[in-house]
Order: structure tokens, then C-alpha cells, then sequence
């Protein structure tokens, strides 16, 4: 099996983008944090109309910010952990679709580094370089795991057909290629790196959660889509040995609802400044001189930073982590993560509401499009329920029980 | 008379606004009052979501739901009245608003002009009001405007010309004013002093705009009353201001339908999970997870304790009405202070829990599960909570009485 | 056998005094009430020198209040429950260790009314209305429930011997006879109440938590106890149907609890008036003007009053209950009274803990004896784990399940 | 020199006060001072619940600990100390306070006055105080009064009288004056500034009383200091509100020392209640009960993040060292208010929790596990959490910068 004979069915679209190469992680936060000006003056729009935001996502990916976890042996910037999720967090502050689309593109190039082959990982980490964008089609309805799915991967002749249908596949409609989650007939969990425009894939947008609106976290089809035995990444030995794969994809998530977080709390300090107007009782001249609403701030502040410095907490335990970690260090981090979940949704949640208790009726009106803050937070913070997370945690620290490993999570 | 499409500007010449009232039932008492609040409940549920959606104004729903004779439940025994216990109306407007919450505020203002009419009327305004309400009229709200200071700030003017009066300004927030026959205006004299003059919307220089666009409580119709040198004879003219100026019980009524909305949105979203849970194939996971087994029962309990207090400040109010003096009203101010401060609780709580229970398909747009949230978030601002754990604290800390004004 | 032949071994003390028959709920509070001011001027000093309330409790029976729930039949007042949830929490304000000791004594009098014979009702009845005070002797170390039991009544000739050992007896040290939980050869619970200086019953004051100090709550051994016939209720018969016993107790502990809680809060507003200092920033001459100070006992008050109103609905359904409810009605009352719990639980513990932050340092100093309303709320919320209230309650309303019966509880 | 019973009422002329200095162990680095922390605290830890039930004041302990070197973490480098990061001062204290709440508190203010030392001393003040802790030298404080009007007001005078200093007054709160070497005592001077005085508790005219009788923190011996004509040499004498006039990090150093106290508590109270529930029979059930499960991972996640906050504050702290102004100490004055509401939280939260999932079992008197809840409740009171909300907010909210004083 040789990439060398890998030809998409078409040229794929990133090849024609002149991609920056970011030099270090420095330059990759000033360059998040320049797109996430521009990103964030049209998100209330894009929500309303439910746009997607293509050519923000053509900048975002053409920055060179979707290759920064790239490894350094392949020309890659090899980020860390705590950069990454900071870009996340930055993003998803301006526009938190705009954040959540490339979470499964760094989950699949994680994936590729920890089981590609050497020809796999020089070619698709040059592709990802060169400005390539990979989707995802994982989730089915109605599965608990991976060992359920009803999409398989079956030889024919020299290649493979794969079938099934996929949902909740946030970033495939962007995609260049879209990696699928299929079991083979040894029910052994396989990922199919599908370029798009390859017969039988169809990728349709029927996302219809309330928040979220512009991520197009739609449904995938395959039908007999035929596909070269190169494609196929046995991501299923990640699971079989312990890795931080899970880990690194619950810490997006969580960089994602951090960065929702401080966008509600932004525009909190703002309205209350600008526009709220003292509340009668108060016998203060502004809004923003209510001694009950300041209190209410510190307490968003103080909040807001913890969850952050716990965030950080856990990516620097991922970064600190061992090329193969043992099965404790794993649960290690695992748990780390969870408590940076806990409270980056608790905080998403608790800004996203009280972002209209202190900035008062005004804030619901429509034209501010507000509420597509907390309507993003209660939705994206839906993922995996964070109540069982105080249980894996508790079950760690007073049980040493160490929490399950999920695949594709 | 409902329109199944309302252009989101319309003048007030529109259905509703203009009509001559139709002829209500009369309630007997609060027994008959909460009956006929669950039959009216169980029609307005079914389409709820839908008028939401469309941001479709409930026209035909609420000359239903005054055609009932529930809008006059508060007017005295002497006039001709049921009376019905406050306690009685709040579950009235909880059982609406389960069903459909901008229905239960929409008569808010409502029941807070009336008790401004029981304050401050002559007994000819009173015979007159009352009798109109019984007969099905409904009274809308000109009060609150934007721009100004605080809530407490009006531009809107009012002066006597010859044997009339003028009104001209700007009203924002005028829940009820598009479906009402009448609407009560506030304005501010020649001597600074507040005035409450009751208009009709078909009258010269009045108009009523439906603007309102707040993503919460959408079919309140919330929206403008503009009153461009509107005339207004002397008998529909009544102080206002010094309905604060000596106790009444004005502001606690206002209030607890205030808080009793909330209630019913909390309720609704409670049992909407429920619903949810109990008929999807993932809720049987969610139903036997023993963690999420105690969050709803953390609901229930915090459900149970707003009804509670809401009950308690009912019958509080009611001690106010039979003996209306400064400690009474205090006591009143501070009971439905209380009750509001868990009501709005309870509501965000509940709204917020809906979608942690029931997990990323209670999202799906199609089923507008977050119009509880909106409504709720929306609703509980109209005054703003923290400064009820204030005026609570300052009762029974430095026993300071609660400042009187329309939200306490 | 005839109640005519019972004889005790020694005269019970309560001939000896003479007790009113409270005319009315009104004057059984006014009673209470006034007790309550006696027995709060030196709980703090009992506290803390873990002084048995001998003569208080001799006033406390003395005047009436343990009869109040002796039915109207047998010449009693048959108060409602509101009410005696109402002396509760009047007593428990002013003192909590005196509060909880008659819990059992009411509980006792309930288990004869369901299922005492009609002499032994009139027997024991009198007895009550006389001033005869019922202790308990329940629980047992390492134990789950009745069945369990280790305490054992067996037949000798025409009497019966006890055997055991029981902890937790709260009361039993002031009682004029002991109810004693024991197996039948049958396995079925018997409640035998055993007068104090029967020969083989000893009571051991050995109850050490840091809580609740003061009520005697210790250990009681039978030796052999020869116990007469007529002494026995065959409680067990009130488990095998649907009895209001289990939320009757429940509602005396929850009472308990709201006691403390406005004990709490009455002397954080007494402190804060006459003793705090205003802290440097909040720039106003007296602490009690501090407005974050004001909105916390704010939040407080309406805690407190939600858990009283959530209290009294429970005792409404409790006394709005059919003599022979079914199982529906019971479990009705029983998650009523569990929502009863969880409020009183909570504000016991809020308010005991704010006191200190809305008070000050000052009010830590052992003179002031401030602590003991803590560590009484801590130790008497302990009963049985709130947490499992809330699943209890949850299980009842999302998916119609009706809680377990506890016998005892 | 450990004293088995003190009596309640001792002079200051008693074992630990008025002895010279032990020789002190020099601490190379942060890693070190880490090391001595852990190694003492396994000591510490052994009898720490056997002093708080005797009230036996830890003499011999505190000797250990200044003797270990700890106490000279923040003399800074040109003065020949190891100048630890405040991360690590915090790390420290927090370790030694996990094993005994009380002796981690006592050098809060010894910290305290070093950074007044650093602000406002002259350099042969500093090198001749540098040099006496170096040596192992202990500090305390005289610094609050009760009965005053707030904790800023103070009665203690000051004046100059021919060659030296008189001080007259009467302190309380003195933690760490039992034990201390050297006394320094605020005091308002003729033109009503506050100066700082420091006397050796042998010093004719001072006397260190043992009456602090809180029911937490037991053993810190916070009590009275009473100053009667004392007689102090103008070495002795530098500037105390100048420390605030100016920015320093005093107030933010003297604040995440208690911070760190109050982390150390929480962290004993959650490894009492796993040590308790793995220890007994009864626990067993509670282990495997999957919602005392999750209220345990709910305290360690906001153990974690008090821990994370306090982290954060201490390099912030830093930070503001390398680089004093009024910008950097207003950003580590609402860091370090945002670790202390934190710490507070989770301390109070953990202490309460530690009953709730241990049961009526882990009441028992002589296991002593409330005294964890004392000391937590006790401890966070210094100075109200309910301001540091109110800083923090002001903060982010009006840009306004935190107030200058001790306690932020």
C-alpha cells in the first residue's frame, strides 16, 4: 500500500490556497486573534439567518491555524495543547460555530500522528498544510459506541465499499475530506478518510438544534462509496492501547464553551456600561454603579477564571504527557479534563443567563441577537452529560476507579 | 377575529383593538375561577408553541379568555364582583401561563390598573370601570417608556385644556395595549404630578404598534402607544402617582401575576421534560440515571417551594386588602418579593435543566422547547431580581419598608 | 390479657405531677411560645457544659405539649399536625436538643393509636395525658432495618424476655418508659415498652457527637428484661400496610431542622444590629446598612419562609390524609414531607454558616456559643442522606415510582 | 519548649517569646522550600487535632518551622534570601495549613510585615530585619483593636518623646505575637499618620495575653497585646500607611497567605472524608452510591479550580514584585480577592460536606473532624468575602481599581 498512488477523485480545494506556514505559537494567537475581530462582527447575523459562514471558515483554515498541531517532524508548528485550546477559546469568544467546526479536523490529525503510517502521515500532514480540511462523519442515531455502528468498511476486489449514515457531523459540509468512522468485518472500528466529491458520499445540512445554528452539524450518506485501502487509518488501535485521544477532544469542547463564556460576559460589561439604565431602588446616576450588580460581575469574573485556569490546568497536563502513557496517566488526564467540562459549562451557562438579568429587558430585544449566546452554550455544552462527569471524577480521586475510555470521544 | 398573520407593524385600528367588548360570563367564585382557568388552559396549550413561532398575536385566545369572565375577577362584591381571593388569581394567571405565557401576562396591567381604579377612582369612575369590565372590557397599559432615566422617568405630558385633557408621548413596553379596549395612560402634569388617563384605542391621535421584539414573551405584543395630542375628558382621568403615596395595594397585585407567570413557565418547562423523557427511546436512559433522577427532583422541590411562597404571599396580600395600612403593605411588598425572587428562580432553573435532561435532541428547533427559556428570561426582567433580596433583607434586617412603587 | 393487670415496677414520675389539658391548638402554641423563651436563655450554656435539660424537660411535658396528640376520644386535644410541627419548630428555635427529645414520644403515641389495643390505648393514653413520657430504643449498631435486628422477644412462661442493645435512643434517659424494637420468634418487629427501672434495662448516656449535645441520645441494654404481654404493640402490623408513621417522623425531624434555621438567622440579624462593625469599603456607619450585607439575609429570609411554606403544605397533607390511606396517599405525603426535608435541611446549614460571614469575627468567640447552632444542624440534618431525598422525589414525579416504606422512619 | 497545658491567661514573659532566636536553616530555592514543607507537615499533622481539642499552643512546632528556614522565603536575594515566588509562599503555606490550619496562619503576618519592611524601610532597616529573620527571627503583629469603628480605625498612639518613640495601647487579634520575636505594632502618630512600631515582647511595658477564644483556629493564640508606655528607638520605627499610599504588594501578599490557609483546610477536610469513608464499614455504601460519588467529584473540582485561582493570583503577584505600579497591584489585588473568594467557598463547602457524606458517624466528638468547620468558618472571616465580589466586579466592570488596604 503506497500513498504515492493516493489521487483524490478530484482536486481538492485547499491545494489551490497559498497556506502560511505559523512559525510559533505566538504568531498563531495574533493570528487567531486578528480573525476573531473579523469573525465576530457578523456572528449575530450569520445566526439569525442561519448563514454559513464559508468564506470565514476559507480565512480561518488559510490562516494556517487548522495545521498548528501539525508535528514538527513533518513541518508543522506541533502547538501545544494549551495554544491549541487557547485559539479555540479565542474563536469561539468571536463566533462559536466558527469554533466548533475544526474540533473533529484536530481530533482526526491527532488520530493520523497516533496511527497513520508513516506514508499516510507525510502525505495528509502535508495536505492539512497545505490548507486541507477534514470533517467528520463518527455519530450515528441511536448507537451507544463505536461497536454498534451500522456503517461498515467490506473489501471488494482491491479497495473497499463502505455504507451507512452518519449524524451530528459537525464540519463535513466544509470538509475537504471527510474521515468515517466504519466498523470491517472483524468489527474493528476504522477510519475512512473519504475526499469529498467521491461517488455515493452525499453530505446534507439538516442541523436543526436551536444553537449552533452555523456549525452544519448535518447528516453524511454513503452508498457503496468506494474507497482505496490507503484511506483507511486503523484508529482503532487507539482505543485498544491507552491514548489522550479522548482527552484532546473533550478539551476543544470545553475551549469552545470557555470561549462562549467570555464572549457573554463581554457583552454583559458592555451593555451594562453603555446602555442598561439604573434600576430605581438602586438611587445610583448608571447602570453600571449598582453595587449588587457589580458583586454579580465578580462573581462571573472569579468564575470565568477558574474555569480558565483549570482549562489550563488540563492542557498542560496533556502537554506533559508521555508519547505512550500508561493506562493511570490517561485517566489522569481524562479526569483533568472533565473538571476544566464541569466548569466551563457551569460558567456558559451562568453568564449566558445572567447576561440579561444585569443588562436588563433592552439586552432580549431581537436586534441584539443575544440570546444566540445562550442558546449556543445550552446546546453545545450538550455534548455528554455533565452531571456524570462529577461521578467520574469522585469515582477517581475517592475510588481510584479510573473513568471508561470512549472511542471517537 | 384572530389573524393568523400580523405584519409585524400594525396600527392599532386592527382586529381586537376597536371592538366594543363581548359580553362576558360571570365568575361566582374562586372555586368556578380555576375550573374555568384549566378549560380555557387546555385549549390555549395546544397552539402555544406555534403562536410563538409565528410570532402570531393571540387575538381570538384572548377574547376567549376574557369572554370567560376571568378578567374580572378582582373586582369588589359591592360592584358586582366574584372577588376572588389574590391567591386565586395568581393560580389563575400560573395555570394560564403554563399554557401559554404571554396569555397569562397580557392581563397583567390589567388587574394593576384595576387596583389603581379601586385606589384612586371616584366612586363614579369605579362604577363606571367595573361595570365595563364586566362586560368583557379589557384595559391595556401606557406606562413605560424608553430612553429615560430609569423606569421611573416619564416624558409623556398631560394638561388641561379648556374642559378636557391632552396626552402626547411615547409608551414602549405597552403589554395589552393592542388587544385592550381601553388603555391607561400615564403622564406627567403641569405640576409634575402622575396622572392616569384611560384612552380607547380608536381614539384620535392614538395609535398602538405592534413593535414589539423582544425574543421572549413574543406575543405579548409589548410594544409602542403613541399618543399625539389625544383628548381625554376629565372622567377618564384619575391620579396615579398617589396610588404610592399612601399604601394600596397596587404594587404587590402588579407583582404577584408578575411572579405567578413565572410560576406557570416553570411548571411548563417541568413538565415538558417530563413529557420529552417519558416518550423518546433515549429518555428511558435519562429516566433510570439515578443522577438524573435527583436534578428533576431538585425541580420538583424548588417548584413546589416558589408555589409555596407564592400561596403564602397570596394570602398576605389578602390580609393587605382587608386592612390596607403602611405595616400591611410592607409585609405584602416583602411576601411577594419573596415569592417572585423564587418564581424567577425557578423559571430560569427549570428552563436551563430542560435541555441538560433532555440532551441534545430536546434542541431540535422544530420542537421550540427554548420558547420556555425566552419567555422565562425575558419575562423575569421586568424588574430586576437582585433588589428583591434587597428590599427582603431591609424589611426584616433594619425593618426599613420596602419603597413603594409598581414593582414591589 | 387486660391493661387492668399492668404494673409497672416503680410509680412512673408523671403521677406525680400534675399536667393541664391543653383546650386548643391556640393555647398549645401560646404554651409552647412561652416555653421557648424560658429554655433559649440558657441553651448556649447547656451546650457547652453538655448539661442535661432535666428540669426544662420536666416543664416541657409538665405543661401539657406531649399530650397534644392524643386523640379527642381518649380526652386528648388531637392537634393537627401543622401544629405540632409548629411546637417543634417553636422549641427547636430555642433550644434544638430539647426539641428532638420528645420526637419519639410522638411517634410512640402514633404507633399505639394504629395499633395498640383499645385498653391498651386507654391505658397508655392516660398515662400521656397524665405527663408520662415515652423514650425510644430503635436503632441498632451496623443494622439496616427491622429486620435486621438483633434485639429479641421470646416467650418465658406468661411473660416474654428482651434481649439487646440499642444506640441512638434519644429520649430514653428522660423517658418514663422505653419502647423497645424487637424480633418475635416470627421475625415480626414488636414494640415493647418497657417502664424505667424494670430490672434488666439500663441507660447509658454515651452519645458523643458534636451536635445536638445535649439530648441524652445514648445507649440502652436489656438484660434479660421479663416484660408483661399487655406491654407489647404489635407495631409491625403499621409496616405491613400504608401508615402515615414513616412521613410523621420525618416531618418532627424536618421541624427540628427549621428551628435551627431561624434560630440562625434571628441571632445573625441580632448580631449584625448590635454588634458587627461596617467593613472599611462599604463606607456606611453601621454594618447592618451594608448592602451586600442586606441582600444576603434577604436570601435567607425567602429560603427560610420557602422551607417553612414547604413544611406546613407537608403537614396539611398529613392531616388532610385518610385514617386508612393507600399506597398512592402515603407516598404522596411521604415525597411532600422528603420536599420538607431537603428546604429545611438546607437553609439549616446556609444559615448556620452565614451567621459567622454576616457577623464577623467577633461572633466566632466561644463566649457567644454561636457554633453550637452549626454543629446542632449539621449533626441533626444527618439523619438519613438528603441527597437520596432528591432522587426519591424525582422517581416519584418523572416516573411514578413510590418510595420505600421505611419501618421506624 | 513546648508548654503541654497553657493556661488561658499567660504573660508574654512565657516559653517561645522572649527567647533569641534558634539558628534558622538557609532555603536554597522554591523546590526546596517545597520539600521542608511536605517533610514538616507529616510532622505537624500527627498531634494537630490533640492541640486544637487541649488548645495547646504549638511552641515547640513553630519553633520546627522557623528553625526549617521557611519563615526567610521572601527575603529577597541581595539581602542573601532565597526570594521564593509568592506561588510558592502560597504552596507552602497551604501545604503546612492542610496539616494545621492554625500553625499555617501564624506566619501570615510575620509575610505581612516583611512586605511593609520591603515598602517602606530604610536599607539599614532592611538589612538589619533581613538579618534577623535569616537568623530565624520571628514576627508577629499587633495590629487590630477591637471596639473601634472599623477594623481601619485604631486607637494605639504614637509619639515622639526626646530620642525615642512612646506607644500606648491595647490590641487584639495579635496572631502570631505569642510566638513572635519581634512585635511590630500599628499606631497613630501626633499628624494622625500610622506608624509602624517594633518591640521585642520582653520590652518593658508589653504584654502578650492568651485570651483569643474563637471557637476556630484555636491554637493561633490571636489574643491581646496591651502596650503601656512603650519605649521604641527610632530604628524600630517606619511608616505603616505609606505601605498604601503607594503601590506594594502588601496587601496582596498578606491576602493569598490567607488564601493559602484557607486551601489548606479544604484539602484536610477532603482527605479526611476519603480516609473516613475507606476506613470504616459503613462507608463502603457510601463509595459505591453514585450521588455521595458525584458530591465528592464536585468537591474536587472546586478544590481544583480554588487551587488553579490561587496559582494564577500568585503569579500574578509575581509579576506585580518585578514591576510595582498602580496598574499591576489593582490586577493582583482582584486576582488574589478571586482566589480568596474561592478558597473560601470550597473550604466552607468541603466542611460541610465532609458530615453530609460521612454521616452521623463522623460527628462523634472525639474524632474532632469538625474541627476542620471551625477553623474554615473562623479563619475566612478576616475580612468579608462578600467585598472581594464587589472588588472584582468594580474591577472589570467601571475599571475602578481596588481600594488600598490590608485586605486586598
Amino acid at each position: 500500500m503506497s500513498l504515492a498512488t493516493v489521487h483524490p477523485p478530484e482536486p481538492v480545494s485547499a491545494n489551490s490556497r497559498s497556506v502560511p506556514i505559523l512559525q510559533s505559537e505566538a504568531e498563531a494567537l495574533a493570528v487567531a486573534r486578528h480573525l476573531a475581530t473579523e469573525f465576530a462582527s457578523e456572528a449575530a447575523q450569520r445566526d439569525r439567518t442561519r448563514q454559513l459562514p464559508h468564506s470565514e471558515l476559507d480565512r480561518f483554515s488559510g490562516s494556517g491555524l487548522w495545521a498548528v498541531s501539525v508535528p514538527k517532524q513533518y513541518g508543522g508548528l506541533e502547538a501545544s495543547i494549551v495554544t491549541i485550546t487557547e485559539i479555540f477559546k479565542v474563536i469561539s469568544a468571536a463566533d462559536s460555530s466558527i469554533g466548533q467546526i475544526p474540533h473533529n479536523h484536530f481530533c482526526v490529525v491527532d488520530a493520523i500522528r497516533l496511527d497513520g503510517t508513516e506514508t499516510q502521515k507525510e502525505f495528509y500532514f502535508g495536505q492539512v498544510l497545505a490548507g486541507h480540511r477534514f470533517g467528520n462523519a463518527f455519530s450515528e442515531a441511536g448507537t451507544k459506541n463505536v461497536q454498534d455502528f451500522q456503517t461498515q468498511i467490506r473489501p471488494e476486489g482491491s479497495h473497499f465499499l463502505v455504507n451507512g449514515r452518519k449524524f451530528y457531523s459537525t464540519g463535513a459540509l466544509f470538509a475537504d475530506s471527510i474521515p468515517v468512522g466504519a466498523l470491517d468485518e472483524e468489527k474493528h472500528g476504522q477510519l475512512v478518510i473519504v475526499p469529498k466529491g467521491t461517488p455515493g458520499l452525499s453530505v446534507v445540512d439538516d442541523w436543526s438544534g436551536f444553537g449552533q445554528r452555523t456549525t452544519a452539524s448535518g447528516s453524511v450518506t454513503l452508498e457503496n462509496v468506494r474507497v482505496q485501502p490507503e484511506w483507511i487509518i486503523p484508529a482503532y488501535r487507539g482505543f485498544d492501547r491507552p491514548t489522550f485521544t479522548g482527552p484532546l477532544s473533550q478539551i476543544i469542547h470545553s475551549a469552545i464553551d470557555a470561549g462562549i463564556a467570555q464572549a457573554a460576559i463581554e457583552e454583559t460589561i458592555r451593555f451594562v456600561r453603555e446602555r442598561s439604565r439604573p434600576w430605581i431602588d438602586s438611587k445610583v446616576e448608571r447602570a453600571a454603579d449598582d453595587p449588587l450588580t457589580i458583586s454579580q460581575i465578580g462573581d462571573l469574573q472569579l468564575r470565568l477564571h477558574a474555569a480558565q485556569a483549570v482549562l489550563e490546568r488540563a492542557a498542560r497536563i496533556l502537554d506533559a504527557g508521555r508519547e505512550t502513557p500508561d493506562d493511570k496517566e490517561v485517566a489522569f488526564a481524562a479526569v483533568a479534563v472533565a473538571e476544566a467540562k464541569i466548569l466551563t459549562t457551569e460558567i456558559a451557562i451562568l453568564a449566558t443567563n445572567k447576561l440579561f438579568e444585569l443588562a436588563g429587558t433592552q439586552s432580549t430585544l431581537e436586534k441584539h441577537g443575544l440570546d444566540r449566546l445562550w442558546r449556543n452554550a445550552r446546546t453545545h455544552t450538550l455534548h455528554d452529560p455533565v452531571r456524570w462527569k462529577y461521578h467520574a471524577i469522585g469515582n477517581f480521586y475517592l475510588n481510584d476507579v479510573l473513568p471508561p475510555r470512549h472511542p471517537w470521544n | 377575529m384572530s389573524s393568523p398573520a400580523i405584519p409585524s407593524q400594525i396600527a392599532s385600528d386592527q382586529p381586537g383593538a376597536s371592538c366594543a367588548p363581548s359580553p362576558a360570563g360571570r365568575v361566582q367564585d374562586d372555586q368556578e375561577a380555576l375550573a374555568l382557568a384549566h378549560e380555557l388552559a387546555a385549549h390555549l396549550c395546544l397552539e402555544a408553541s406555534l403562536r410563538d413561532a409565528r410570532r402570531q398575536l393571540p387575538f381570538a385566545e384572548i377574547e376567549k379568555y376574557s369572554a370567560s369572565g376571568l378578567w374580572a375577577l378582582t373586582v369588589p362584591k359591592e360592584y358586582g364582583g366574584p372577588a376572588v381571593s389574590i391567591t386565586t388569581l395568581a393560580e389563575v394567571t400560573a395555570i394560564i401561563s403554563e399554557a401559554d405565557s404571554s396569555i397569562g401576562q397580557i392581563p397583567q396591567n390589567h388587574y394593576y390598573m384595576l387596583e389603581v381604579v379601586r385606589a384612586n377612582g371616584t366612586a363614579e369612575q369605579k362604577q363606571q370601570i367595573y361595570e365595563l369590565v364586566l362586560s368583557g372590557a379589557r384595559l391595556g397599559n401606557a406606562l413605560s417608556e424608553v430612553g429615560t432615566k430609569t423606569v421611573g422617568h416619564y416624558n409623556t405630558r398631560i394638561f388641561r385644556q379648556a374642559d378636557h385633557f391632552i396626552v402626547s408621548g411615547r409608551k414602549y413596553y405597552s403589554t395589552g395595549a393592542l388587544f385592550a379596549h381601553y388603555i391607561p395612560i400615564v403622564a406627567r402634569d403641569e405640576t409634575d404630578d402622575l396622572l392616569l388617563a384611560i384612552v380607547r384605542p380608536d381614539d384620535s391621535g392614538v395609535q398602538v404598534i405592534d413593535d414589539w421584539e423582544s425574543f421572549g414573551q413574543r406575543t405579548t405584543g409589548s410594544g409602542s402607544t403613541v399618543l399625539d395630542n389625544v383628548s381625554v375628558q376629565p372622567e377618564w382621568v384619575l391620579p396615579y402617582e398617589q396610588a404610592f403615596r399612601v399604601p394600596t395595594a397596587v404594587g404587590p397585585i402588579g407583582q404577584i401575576v408578575h411572579a405567578a407567570v413565572d410560576l406557570g413557565i416553570a411548571r411548563a418547562a417541568i413538565n415538558e421534560l417530563r413529557n420529552f423523557l417519558r416518550s423518546t427511546r433515549r429518555g428511558d436512559s435519562v429516566t433510570a440515571d439515578p443522577l438524573a433522577v435527583s436534578i428533576y427532583g431538585d425541580l420538583v422541590v424548588q417548584l413546589h417551594a416558589a408555589e409555596a411562597l407564592l400561596e403564602r404571599a397570596g394570602h398576605i396580600v389578602d390580609f393587605l386588602l382587608a386592612d390596607t395600612c403602611e405595616s400591611t403593605l410592607a409585609l405584602a411588598s416583602v411576601a411577594v418579593a419573596e415569592a417572585k425572587a423564587a418564581t424567577t428562580q425557578i423559571a430560569l432553573f427549570s428552563t436551563n435543566q430542560l435541555f441538560e435532561l433532555g440532551g441534545l435532541d430536546s434542541t431540535t428547533e422544530a420542537l421550540n422547547l427554548n420558547r420556555h427559556w425566552r419567555n422565562a428570561r425575558a419575562h423575569t426582567l421586568h424588574d430586576p431580581v437582585r433588589w428583591k433580596y434587597m428590599a427582603v433583607g431591609n424589611y426584616y434586617l433594619n425593618e426599613v419598608y420596602p419603597p413603594r412603587h409598581g414593582a414591589l
